[in-house]
């Protein structure tokens, strides 16, 4: 189909180091065109992340067995040889996860993290890097870009350690940007400004976004379209206004349901 | 990260090729060169007249001289002194000096530097007295600058062994950093616990030593003794075990000869039950000299029964090892009679150093288990030993040799009159001391000789001690080389050694 | 309803590392003079970004932080007791729930080990879970049921006051909400007083009577919770409300 | 050993665990009986047996005194496995009480542990071997205590560390929170908390035991004659190494196969997540 | 920074302490100077004496002064068993011993850390498997016994040394170095065996750590993964015990020298112990400790460099 960015078909992911082979995920779809912002909802445990990690190419454990196809592009993630998805990772397809604190190298500088995507993927001479590692994190709203740069991730709140991941994976802009969870582990009020951020992002370089998150407001804010998945299954999904005011599954009514209401 | 990588690659390799670029190993012999190797460095003194470690001495054998010195065979003939003369009364020793012998430092030697050398050991001029026979000198004349008379206090026929005492230049009297003496070596350097370096005395006046450069190098671990020898690094060791013996390849002949020690189970007369004289003959019985042999050197060493061994050859009695001979229901009865039927325990302390003596308490043990008697064995550290056996006497009893410091009988034989400070097994009998004193008064041989073996007979009856054996000396030495003499005391004479052709 | 808390210009400060040997030792401040009461059967809110000094005030009335200034009175036999924030690490991996849960009685009190078992397992019941849990370990247990039983666990002693530091936001939504059911129904029924330290601003509305809202070391605004949420007074309140989607 | 067994929901059997098992059992079984029965008494000597080699009478061949080397290695092991357990047991049991105390309380307690613990390390082992044998004498039990007490320091440190990452974990402070008081918070609810890394450095510290009593048998401090450890009758059979190396093997082997069994369990304990 | 004036203080206090119990060591062991030099040709006036000439007739304490002082402006006191100046006895041993240690602890970093990667990023392979039995087996090798076991396989098997053949360096330095690399491999083997499986586990528990993953989200190689994020981390917890490593060095290296034949400091000490001169392991004894403090402040100092959490 035409410029359709990323096509999942019957999806499933079982891991093997149990004895019992165990199914995480089962037939799971999922189609995506560029510059669209899909949200994949559901409790831990429920296999989001492992979904999202599979797209991403990150389950490449011996003993995690994976059926289905996942086409990014005209690339198979499961079965293309490792060469050409360690072209695409980082360079079209970025992620960014849940834990700000422990996703950064804690012994190297932020400047040298942000640029590691350019120097895999990129020709560019040291200067140019640098350059653009400023611009990109001044872009994500840190306002001296210059001593983030410098400084080491354990010198950075929450929020802003979160800002670099960002910045990091949007180096050289990529055309999925896959975040598992960004904000749950911050404060509300920065929740909000790293929310604004991806909306920001997703309109200027039309870079779709897959938001994984257990928190259905903030992707009734943030997505077009959403999944509900309970137990490795997708019970529910569609337009977000339509799951929302509608809900068909049981499961996902109770999920909006006990989103804490205030009403004024 | 490339940069990392190289790094350690590059480690990796240059570390290998230091290691390559070592091997080949160095070659001992370059013509005119023996390496020897010696358990112990120089540890007390190189003051030929303050040392006392029987390690030094073998070692100072080859830079100092005395009056006279002492040959292979045990006698004592002229060195510093061409001839000497014993007046009939043995209470004057005329000396007449070899003219044209010189020190290492080229000096002539002097009847000053020989009485200077005498008087320091005589502790003349304040200082205590080194060499005891010496307290017995009146005084010492040098009519003229060939002769060096000695005027005793009292007569003595058996003064002479003491003048092997080394003649050292008067005015370097501390000879503990730079020894000089008339030796056929000179001192060249040492480095502490690595080697001691000696060079040929081109001016020597006997014939000169067959090899120009003798190092001896310590080896501390008497593992690494046998593969220091088949490395190479060493040519020659004195006193290996049997063990080590066999083990050697056949580019080294093992030379055999004896220790000259008096090994035994030595008992602390003073101490219960060892008071008793029947408990002693009781073990006397008991242990089996041959059997500790057998298992502690294969068979090799000579069986003694009194404090005396075969090297000397005047006063050994062959006859006294049969006093004893093994007889188990003999030493159960002496053990009854002295009321100790059952038997009874006591502990055996031995110097962990000496693997001989370790293996011959380990035998002992063995054997008085057949007369009930169980001997705990306890290892002490070498000093641990001096202080506590040898000086504090706080012991039962202990496995160990004794050498003789000086060429004469009276080395073995003063240790046991009632009141010497060295009779640390407490042995007292008043016959033996008036025997002693009769033979060190006599003036005629026959009768000093009788006297001595008198002492040693009583030693054996009375039972002082186990006597066991005089322990086998194995001497490996490379094929390159031959002409190595024994000496019937702690002496490795190198100037002897030559290369075979 | 008499006062059950009072604090009254309450100042913490830490000593911080001397940086060069020649620097006066520099003291951070933490709390800047706090002053509120909390009265019995009352569940108040505390609501600030994280560094504003929570928790630090939640220690400082529980006792295990030492105040540099000011006081803090609570009545006679009182033990205020804590529910902390990640359910992994309140409970000792290494002892069984019933263990737990009768630590405080063993301590604190002469009970018999019978009375011990009988008032662990009434109090087992009461936050929701069955007999059997007791004999578990704190790893076979899920989130939410780790956080029932520190909730347990700090009723033995029945104290009158409980501060909740953050006790839901590591749970899923589903589980969230029993939680909170669990302690509105234990705060009627034990008259039990509440400070509930969150950051969520919709768990505060749905829980609590009255809202303190703090920034780096003070109180800004507290009120009851209507008006704290209709017509906030300072901007810092407001700029939270907004930042969660609530208000005009 | 990739290949899955179905077992229960574990991962499959560890190579490891079972080699561990093996080794650990081909020792130890034999060495306890070894404290009741030895096929030949260990101590009676032989000359005509002189440095027999193996034979069916002699499965391990024969000393230099004749004697059964068998009985030997089986009376060696225990001793060298009783030496190795009581200094490990002694060592952690005061290296755990200094390390608790140093971690949990830190200020001057700790600055004055450490110290010690400083100059223990940089006393050197002989010296400290020196003294011990010079108060208590020489022997099994003056050995072990001598290592037990050289031991402390390493494991008051590891004990101390672990005592620094835990003391602020919430449920220390809900432990004090109970009314524990210091010593109960420290001993029952710290400490089994750090079982299981003490666990995998006693079983290392056994390692470094039997060593270290090898270390002092081969200076003559050690274990003393007729008595033999594993250690002693190695330095003992060195001397052999070239004409009958089996001397040196057997004992070597044995202390290698110990060793290395106690480490895989040590291995496994730690490894259990 | 206080820390680190805090640390040079409490180093001089231990140096101090050691030396201290070393005093009082000697007056529990039997057994002095005097008694050692006379051996058995020892009698009760020579004794008292040669005691007297040593000062020993004087109390432990006030020996203990003089010797303080002594050391204030460098003076270590004579040697009683070489009789010269115990400075100039050291000086020559100190350089061998501190060789000895530091090519040992480059061969153990080498070592371990190219086959920990190697093992690491080959989890659970043949290989891994194998090296982990390995790596058991060596640690579990006495090291007298492994000094032994060197010297016959490449001594006298390979013929690469000679056997006991030490060369100093004055010498021939290369022969000196060629020499020394297997007394070090003895001393690293056991010692890069430990530091193998501690940064083996380390390096396996940082894998599994949220940051790798974001290192693989990036599109690196494995191998870069190893090298350019999880060594770093890695090397973290060993390098505590690369400081203990050290001092243990110093004194595995007593044992090593014993079996090569080289006259380093080790030996010296266990002779001088022996023959308790007591000047000379006094001296020792003070360099040993402050090898062991200075590998204390070099393992913080690494932890500075390493760690940037720890520079606050």
């Amino acid at each position: 189909m035409a410029n359709n960015l990323l096509h999942v078909e019957d999806l499933n992911i079982e891991f093997h180091d149990h004895i019992i082979p165990e199914t995480v995920v089962y037939d799971f779809d999922l189609d995506m065109t560029e510059g669209e912002i899909v949200g994949l909802v559901g409790e831990s445990g429920s296999g989001k992340s492992m979904s999202a990690l599979a797209i991403a190419g990150l389950l490449s454990r011996h003993d995690m067995r994976k059926r289905g196809k996942i086409e990014f592009g005209d690339t198979d993630v499961l079965t293309c040889p490792r060469e050409k998805l360690r072209s695409l990772q980082g360079n079209e397809i970025s992620m960014i996860f849940q834990e700000p604190m422990t996703s950064l190298n804690p012994v190297k500088k932020i400047g040298w993290q942000v640029e590691e995507t350019m120097r895999i993927h990129t020709d560019k001479t040291a200067e140019e890097r640098r350059a653009r590692a400023l611009e990109v994190l001044s872009h994500v709203g840190l306002e001296d870009a210059e001593r983030v740069y410098n400084s080491y991730p354990h010198q950075l709140s929450g929020g802003m350690r979160q800002r670099v991941m960002i910045a990091a994976a949007m180096a050289i802009t990529p055309r999925l940007l896959i975040a598992d969870e960004p904000t749950t582990a911050l404060d509300v009020t920065v929740q909000a400004q790293i929310v604004d951020l991806l909306k920001h992002i997703n309109k200027k370089h039309n870079t779709s976004i897959l938001f994984i998150s257990h928190d259905l407001s903030l992707v009734r804010s943030l997505c077009s379209r959403v999944l509900v998945m309970k137990g490795g299954y997708v019970v529910e999904k569609g337009p977000v206004e339509e799951v929302f005011n509608h809900p068909v599954e049981e499961y996902t009514k109770k999920l909006i349901a006990a989103i804490p209401k205030v009403e004024l | 990260m490339k940069k990392f990588e190289k790094i350690l690659s590059l480690l990796l390799v240059c570390t290998l090729t230091i290691a390559l670029c070592g091997c080949g190993g160095d070659k001992a012999g370059d013509g005119s060169t023996i390496t020897v190797g010696i358990a112990q460095d120089i540890e007390d003194t190189m003051d030929p007249h303050l040392c006392a470690a029987a390690g030094t001495r073998e070692v100072l054998f080859n830079i100092f001289e005395g009056l006279v010195k002492p040959n292979s065979n045990g006698e004592l003939i002229p060195a510093v002194a061409e001839s000497y003369e014993i007046s009939e009364d043995g209470k004057t020793y005329t000396f007449v000096l070899r003219d044209g012998i010189k020190f290492h430092n080229g000096k002539a030697v002097t009847v000053e530097d020989v009485k200077a050398s005498i008087n320091k050991c005589a502790g003349a001029d304040g200082g205590e007295t080194l060499v005891a026979a010496f307290s017995n000198i009146a005084s010492i004349d040098t009519p003229d600058d060939k002769k060096i008379v000695i005027n005793l206090a009292e007569a003595d026929t058996d003064f002479l062994p003491n003048l092997t005492c080394a003649i050292i230049p008067a005015d370097h009297l501390d000879a503990s950093t730079e020894p000089i003496g008339t030796g056929p070596y000179m001192f060249v350097s040492r480095s502490p616990q690595d080697n001691i370096v000696l060079k040929r005395f081109d001016q020597y006046w006997g014939e000169p030593a067959y090899i120009e450069n003798v190092i001896f190098k310590v080896i501390a671990d008497p593992d690494t003794i046998v593969m220091s020898l088949e490395g190479g690094s060493i040519d020659m060791f004195p006193r290996v075990t049997s063990a080590q013996a066999a083990e050697l390849s056949d580019n080294f002949t093992v030379l055999e000869g004896t220790m000259n020690l008096v090994q035994a189970l030595y008992l602390n007369n003073a101490v219960e039950p060892f008071t008793d004289v029947k408990v002693r003959q009781a073990l006397c019985y008991a242990v089996d000299p041959q059997e500790i042999m057998d298992f502690v050197s294969d068979g090799k060493g000579t069986e003694i029964g009194s404090s005396m061994f075969p090297a000397f050859g005047k006063y050994f009695m062959e006859e006294l090892n049969d006093v004893y001979n093994p007889d188990i229901e003999k030493a159960k009865a002496l053990l009854a009679e002295a009321g100790y039927e059952n038997g009874f325990t006591f502990t055996i302390t031995v110097p962990s150093n000496y693997e001989q003596h370790v293996q011959t308490a380990e035998v002992i043990r063995e054997e008085l288990k057949a007369i009930g008697v169980t001997a705990e064995i306890n290892q002490v550290e070498w000093n641990t030993w001096l202080s506590d056996v040898y000086s504090g006497r706080q012991y039962e009893a202990t496995v160990i040799g004794v050498d003789a410091s000086t060429l004469s009988a009276r080395a073995l034989l003063s240790r046991y009159v009632s009141d010497a400070s060295n009779n640390f097994v407490n042995f007292s009998s008043a016959e033996y001391d008036a025997a002693y004193a009769a033979a060190v008064a006599s003036t005629d041989d026959e009768e000093q000789t009788a006297q001595y073996k008198k002492c040693e007979t009583i030693l054996t009856n009375e039972a002082s001690n186990v006597y066991i054996q005089d322990l086998p000396e194995f001497v490996a030495i490379n094929n390159k080389f031959t002409g190595y003499e024994f000496y019937p005391l702690y002496a490795q004479d190198i100037s002897k050694i030559r290369f075979a052709k | 309803m008499d006062k059950i808390l009072e604090v009254k210009d309450l100042h913490v400060s830490f000593a911080e590392e001397r940086k060069s040997l020649f620097e006066k030792k520099k003291r951070i401040e933490v709390l800047k003079g706090l002053d509120f009461h909390i009265n019995e059967g009352e569940i108040v809110g505390l609501v600030g970004e994280s560094g504003c000094g929570k928790s630090t005030l939640a220690k400082s009335i529980l006792g295990l932080v030492k105040p540099t200034q000011g006081e803090i009175i609570i009545s006679s036999k009182e033990h205020p007791q804590m529910v902390f924030q990640d359910p992994k690490a309140s409970l000792n991996p290494a002892k069984t729930v019933r263990f737990i849960l009768e630590e405080p009685l063993r301590n604190l009190t002469d009970m018999s080990p019978e009375e011990r078992f009988e008032k662990a397992a009434e109090m087992i019941e009461k936050v929701g879970l069955s007999k059997e849990y007791l004999d578990r370990y704190p790893d076979e247990l899920s989130g939410g049921q780790r956080q029932r039983i520190s909730i347990a666990a700090s009723l033995m002693m029945d104290p009158k006051l409980l501060i909740a530091d953050e006790p839901v936001s590591a749970l899923d939504v589903t589980v969230q909400a029993q939680v909170l059911e669990l302690l509105k129904e234990l705060h009627k029924s034990l008259n039990l007083a509440i400070i509930f330290i969150s950051h969520d601003l919709r768990v505060v509305y749905q829980l609590c009577d009255r809202v303190m809202v703090m920034k780096n070391g003070l109180i800004v605004e507290q009120n009851t919770r209507d008006e704290i949420y209709r017509n906030p007074k300072h901007e810092y309140t407001k700029s939270l409300l907004k930042s969660a989607g609530i208000g005009l | 050993m990739s290949k899955k067994t179905e077992t229960n929901n574990k991962k499959s059997y560890d190579f490891n665990l079972i080699v561990g098992i093996v080794l650990t059992a081909i020792v130890v079984i034999p060495s306890l009986i070894g404290l009741f029965w030895t096929p030949y008494n260990p101590e009676t000597m032989n000359s005509s047996l002189k440095m027999a080699g193996p034979s069916l009478q002699h499965l391990m061949g024969c000393d230099n005194f004749g004697r059964d080397v068998l009985s030997r290695v089986m009376k060696g092991s225990t001793t060298t496995l009783l030496i190795g357990l009581g200094t490990v047991a002694f060592g952690c049991i005061f290296g755990t009480v200094v390390g608790a105390f140093t971690g949990y309380y830190g200020g001057i307690i700790d600055e004055i542990l450490m110290r010690c613990n400083d100059v223990m390390f940089s006393f050197p082992s002989i010296l400290l071997a020196l003294v011990f044998v010079a108060v208590l004498g020489s022997g099994k039990y003056q050995v072990t205590v001598a290592l037990g007490i050289a031991f402390i320091p390493s494991y008051a440190r590891i004990v101390r560390s672990e005592y620094i990452r835990i003391k602020n974990m919430d449920y220390v402070q809900s432990a004090k929170l109970a009314g524990a008081a210091d010593l109960r918070v420290m001993f029952v609810h710290m400490l089994p908390n750090c079982i299981r890394v003490l666990a995998s450095s006693v079983l290392i510290g056994f390692n470094n035991a039997v060593l270290a009593e090898a270390g002092l048998s081969f200076l003559g401090i050690g274990v003393q004659p007729p008595d033999a450890s594993l250690g002693s009758m190695l330095s003992e059979a060195q001397t052999y190494l070239f004409s009958k190396p089996g001397l040196a093997i057997a004992p070597g082997i044995t202390l290698i196969m110990m060793v290395l069994g106690i480490a895989l369990l040590g291995k496994k304990v730690d490894g259990k997540k | 920074m206080p820390t680190v004036l805090k640390k040079i203080i409490s180093a001089i206090l231990t140096i101090l302490i050691v030396s201290c119990l070393v005093f009082l060591a000697f007056s529990i062991i039997p057994g002095d100077p005097a008694v050692a030099k006379l051996g058995t040709q020892a009698t009760p006036e020579k004794l008292a004496a040669l005691r007297a000439s040593m000062g020993l007739d004087k109390s432990v304490p006030e020996r203990f002064l003089t010797w303080i002082l002594g050391v204030l402006h460098g003076d270590f006191g004579k040697s009683y068993s070489y009789s010269m100046p115990v400075t100039s006895l050291i000086k020559d041993k100190i350089p061998l011993t501190l060789m000895l240690t530091v090519y040992s602890f480059i061969l153990m970093i080498v070592l371990s850390v190219v086959l920990a990667v190697y093992a690491a990023w080959h989890e659970n392979s043949l290989i891994d498997k194998i090296l982990q039995i390995l790596n058991q087996v060596i640690m579990s090798i006495p090291p007298f016994f492994g000094g032994i076991l060197i010297t016959l396989f490449f001594g006298l098997g390979l013929k690469l040394f000679t056997p006991g053949g030490y060369v100093s360096y004055h010498v021939n330095f290369g022969r000196f170095m060629g020499y020394m690399f297997f007394p070090a491999l003895a001393i690293a083997l056991p010692k890069s065996a430990m530091a193998f499986n501690l940064l083996y586990t380390s390096l396996v528990e940082e894998g599994k750590k949220d940051y790798a993953r974001t290192a693989f989200s990036r599109g690196n190689k494995t191998k870069d993964v190893f090298y350019k994020h999880l060594l770093k981390n890695a090397c973290i917890p060993v390098i505590t015990f690369l400081g203990m490593a050290l001092a243990d060095m110093v004194a595995g290296s007593i044992v090593i020298e014993q079996v090569f034949g080289i006259p380093g400091l080790g030996r010296i000490l266990l002779t001088s112990i022996q023959n308790r001169d007591y000047p000379v392991v006094e001296a020792i004894i003070v360099i040993i400790a402050v090898l062991v403090v200075v590998s204390n402040l070099l393992v913080d100092i690494l932890y500075r460099v390493v760690d940037p959490r720890t520079r606050s």
